[in-house]
């Protein structure tokens, strides 16, 4: 168990992996033969698996990400790269439409096992068109999973599941992450789909993060450990199906509720975290609930709006504080995001409530 | 447009028969259906198919029992030419749980994958990515099948018709892409949807064959359909079949669509006289199947549809509770 | 004002009136000069605005709403219709990726007063495919307005307000409530976008809703005066801006909160008002909210399936007894949905605070 | 391809002096970008034109100035050959509130309404339906301008390709399409896109005229793009262009992807002999302009660069308040 790698590297191994044992695995997308687009993910493949198996495409998302859904129709188990979320929106039709809904309406008969892996790949002044995450789109849609991996760790582990789950999965990697080092057995292994994982045990609040931002609030957890305040992280892992359970427990336990998730806020996934808490634990709250969230903005281009687009460690222990009653006052606009046009949600709300 | 191959000089007369089986199973299924539609019983969107019946007799008829097919919102022809059975279709129509798809789908998710039908999509142009997939897979294995995709005229003002050319035609994929050009999508005629009608000139731009035939004429798409086939399962890619062909009925349910402005009684009349199965059943009287023969054939049909309609009804509705069946693979 | 239309004429009354006031209005999209496809809401324009102007199209929802985006931004105000939200998905790109950006990523030098209006078109087994209301996925991205009339009135009246908008408005109709007839102004009126109204006073219970199901709401709410309970139902009409300071008011004073919408649970529009809520107004609320959805399961066809499938008012009327405590045993389970696969929420969650 | 019109008979020696200016100026200013780049200056994903210059430079010529342009992730050139802005341009590349588009697009979202500039954007294939929709308005409000939409190689395989000229053929909108086959979409050549080398081919098919020409012979894509331009003007609908050139630098940022295997140093310099900037050069000096005079432009250019970089350097950010601006019209 104590062999480093990074999380690029995890998902690269969870494919050689996957493919060595697997005829039936493929991988598509664009880039997967490129120097520079996916990062380190698909180093390797080519040369060892051949232009059958590890098969760039022209650039033609609808098609492509189809034909991986006919595949996987067909008893493959394709996994089909994107190489930034964005692009994905032209595959939508055939994630959405299709993939989603074809086991359910033909009652069963068939089965999609096609795994869709979407980069997030944002800041370095990219601009609103290469940067946007839409893991809550897909996870709103019935008849997919959705996962995100924090860790090299469960990089590997989700990867592989996805591929040898049945059903259609969104896998959604992040490019913050891909230089991300720690321990990642060498052996092929599965972290369940549906789980949880409790980063780091508390009992003052309950951080409920994913992807970068589950880093980012063990960062800002162990920044509040200092002040006194002993934070619960949850690193949701699997966006869908939610392990609810992890959180109602964490929070009959904490009685508090910070979520922080790298979408924007209005309708993002971290409202599902707080609505499925609002309304099956309402009685465990001792205090309102805390989104760290982007805020409604497309993302920025210049550096100087980067840096207070998106939300880090800093926010996260902002958000705690808040939920405790400790923050400074103007803390809970920051960590909230705040109501940009188009929403605002937070300043009307304190308004009425005044 | 291909030589025309009307007359069945090279068909063996069981094929014919066959063929001619086919049609008419499908276009009495439908007017059955029709009745259905109209009494109230079958409430789903349904699009029938009556009067385009060669298409998917010829093309399933070239295709092997394990080759794969992929269909539209107006697939009730193609279910039943590559072997769909009445029964399951008849019940998803009236959505049951004996329904091929168990009622979940409808008349547009007809699915059979024991005979290779891997469903229909009502997405204009959905099916075709999936198809080329579905080849793709194929090829990846070398299990030597083909698949084939039917769609419409309308399909192919999706832009995605054009990606799976393409890509297709770039990985040389054992798939066959068949255009049932009936001239309409819903309410709109051809001429103000493109601005030529040239659909098998399409191929030629994405480096395949491409073919215009007369899709009422059961043997020439028979004969294209094979050499499509051959193609693709002998390793030399995709080919674009254009069959020009007529829904007789309205866009949707049982209606003409005569009393909308859209089309002439006297348009649907010409093509009626076009009637692939009036032309089968002439050519086989001719080659000397006797009318008895044919009286015979169209008799087990009836009883066919007659059982299978009963069958549908006397069948239960999925169960309530089950409503969450099928979402997910558990 | 003692006038009575129909909600699908009052769409056509608002684009009649649109068409003839300002010449750089025009409709496109599939099925604009069809006698069937998009119900009454266009008759008579092409007639008398004639096919320059009235412009129905191929197949190719991607390049018609692009180029309805693009004529926006010469200075147009196109309106493009999507006769079902679920073919929409094929123009999501120029929707997400474009319209929703173009003013931000441009430095507000260009806008896109575009109206993009998408129909909701279920039930009658039409299954998966040719049901789905994706309003949640629109409400969720940064540059865009989301509006969905519940009223004749508001049905013309926001039409209108859409079309006059300087920003991407997409206009969400729904064909259940093309019958509804009720009064409707004969003269070119707005209603304001991102204001909320409130359709019933009442003390004991906010109902939240939007488009068919506020209908379903007052109908519930009827209902329960006569079980002594008076509920206040507020018809949201604008997702976004959502008029949040409604809703707070309304809490503020019922102290109970239930969240009626017609798209599916997870990640859904109703989870996104009780977020809301929860992390504004916590102290308000004296009893979990209660959200009214659907179960996160594709449309099914057959009847028995779909019958179960849709909320309607009883559903809503169960939410509030659970909100009040006198729900029967079962009642909040029915009026969550329930946990289909792929959820899970409500179940585990209520295993966990056991 | 059209026949050679390499030297510049037809053309007044003012255009082809223009010409030369425009060209010199994206290339010197691209050059600056560069060193930027690697300076660590410019932090943007940023996309160079270097190469490619005579396709901008001679389809902007044959636009007037309140005709259309919309471009992509690649459009340096597009936006200086139709007028922009040299301070505004550099400005976004670094970031700063005087950019063109006040810092919040960078490189690949350069918008320079007041010269018709309406916006670029790095999704493959997107502003292609945004020309045909200004092309659309023009049509209706019958205000004579013309729409440009520049695209790659790449962008032909997006299916809204198709959809685009299929529309725009359909309602003989005034839109012209360039595509700058430069032969490579980010590491992969055009044989393992595409069957076959022939996009201008794909107009056929859509009813439109499709031209191939060299895309590094000024002259020709200014006399092309005339062409095109009236068409569109008087009411003839659209045009393609495939324009075959080729960019010296990498898919993205300075460097030059030959570390990468992906291409040749051979095939890069075999190109860069193609130089459309020399062989206007030599054009000019041929038909009697001096290298004085030559000199004297080149020079402004670089003054003007100069001050650009100045400008853009000493310019303030956004300031961080204003995130949320734009997101809406107030
Ligand atoms: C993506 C999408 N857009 C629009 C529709 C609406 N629609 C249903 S059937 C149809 C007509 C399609 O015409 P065609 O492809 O020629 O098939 P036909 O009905 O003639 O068999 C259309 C436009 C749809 N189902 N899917
Ligand atoms: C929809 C979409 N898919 C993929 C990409 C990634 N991408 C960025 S540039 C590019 C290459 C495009 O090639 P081409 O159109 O030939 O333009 P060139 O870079 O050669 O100028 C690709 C694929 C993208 N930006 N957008
Ligand atoms: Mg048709
Ligand atoms: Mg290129």
């Amino acid at each position: 168990m104590s062999r480093q790698l990074s999380y690029g590297l995890a998902i690269n191994e969870a494919m050689h992996q996957l493919m060595e044992r697997d005829e039936s695995v493929f991988l598509t997308g664009q880039g997967v033969i490129s120097p520079w687009y996916v990062g380190n993910t698909t180093q390797g493949l080519f040369d060892r698996f051949g232009p059958q198996r590890i098969v760039d495409t022209p650039v033609s998302e609808l098609c492509i990400t189809g034909a991986a859904v006919g595949a996987a129709l067909a008893g493959m188990r394709p996994v089909v790269i994107h190489p930034r979320m964005d692009f994905m929106l032209l595959a939508v039709d055939q994630v959405v439409n299709q993939a989603a809904n074809w086991h359910y309406m033909s009652g069963g008969r068939t089965k999609v096992p096609v795994t869709v892996r979407g980069i997030v790949n944002r800041g370095g002044e990219q601009a609103a068109q290469h940067s946007q995450s839409f893991h809550a789109l897909y996870a709103h849609v019935p008849g997919l999973k959705v996962v995100m991996p924090a860790t090299p760790h469960d990089a590997k582990g989700l990867l592989i599941s996805a591929v040898l789950d049945d059903n259609p999965v969104v896998y959604i990697d992040d490019r913050w992450l891909y230089e991300e080092t720690a321990d990642v057995p060498e052996d092929f292994y599965e972290v369940e789909l549906g789980k949880a994982r409790v980063a780091r045990e508390g009992k003052d609040v309950t951080i409920v993060a994913t992807s970068w931002l589950s880093a980012q609030a063990l960062i800002a957890a162990q920044g509040l450990a200092d002040e006194g305040i002993e934070a619960e992280v949850i690193d949701l892992r699997t966006l869908k199906p939610l392990d609810s359970q992890a959180i109602l427990e964490s929070v009959a336990k904490t009685g508090r509720l910070v979520v922080a998730d790298g979408g924007w806020r209005t309708c993002g996934y971290a409202a599902e975290v707080i609505a499925g808490v609002a309304t099956e634990a309402h009685d465990s709250l001792r205090a309102a609930p805390v989104r760290v969230t982007l805020p409604d903005v497309p993302a920025p281009m210049s550096k100087t709006l980067e840096a207070v687009f998106y939300r880090r460690a800093e926010h996260i222990a902002d958000g705690v504080r808040a939920v405790l009653g400790l923050g400074r006052a103007g803390s809970r606009e920051e960590t909230d995001g705040f109501a940009a046009p188009g929403t605002e949600v937070s300043y009307a709300m304190r308004e009425a409530v005044k | 447009m291909k030589s025309s191959v009307g007359d069945a000089r090279d068909l063996p007369e069981e094929t014919l028969l066959g063929l001619y089986r086919v049609m008419q199973l499908i276009r009495r299924a439908e007017e059955v259906i029709a009745d259905l539609l109209e009494a109230g019983e079958i409430k789903c969107p349904t699009h029938l198919y009556i009067g385009q019946e060669a298409v998917a007799a010829g093309v399933c008829a070239a295709l092997r029992a394990d080759d794969i097919v992929f269909g539209t919102h107006r697939s009730h022809g193609h279910y039943l030419a590559k072997g769909g059975d009445l029964d399951g279709m008849m019940a998803e129509l009236l959505g049951k749980e004996t329904g091929c798809a168990r009622g979940r789908g409808g008349s547009m998710h007809l699915v059979a994958p024991e005979v290779g039908i891997l469903g229909t999509s009502p997405i204009v142009a959905g099916s075709l990515p999936l198809a080329v997939g579905t080849a793709w897979a194929s090829l990846l294995r070398g299990d030597g099948k083909v698949s084939a995709v039917f769609f419409g005229d309308g399909a192919v003002e999706e832009g995605v018709y054009h990606e799976c050319l393409n890509f297709a035609s770039l990985k040389k994929l054992p798939v066959v892409f068949v255009c049932e050009n009936n001239f309409y999508s819903s309410h709109l005629i051809l001429s103000e949807r493109q601005p030529v009608d040239n659909i098998h000139e399409t191929a030629g731009v994405h480096d395949l064959p491409g073919f215009r035939i007369d899709g009422n004429d059961v043997v020439q798409v028979f004969d294209t359909a094979k050499e499509a086939v051959d193609r693709a399962r002998a390793g030399l890619g995709p080919t674009l079949i254009e069959a020009r062909t007529y829904r007789w009925r309205g866009h949707v349910g049982p209606n003409w669509d005569l009393d909308k402005d859209i089309r002439t009684e006297q348009e649907v009349r010409s093509w009626m006289e076009k009637d692939p199965i009036k032309r089968a059943r002439e050519s086989l009287l001719g080659s000397g199947v006797s009318e008895t023969d044919l009286r015979q054939i169209d008799y087990e049909i009836e009883d066919e549809i007659t059982r299978s309609v009963e069958f549908a009804r006397s069948s239960p509705y999925p169960d309530a509770t089950a409503l969450a069946d099928f979402v997910l693979v558990p």
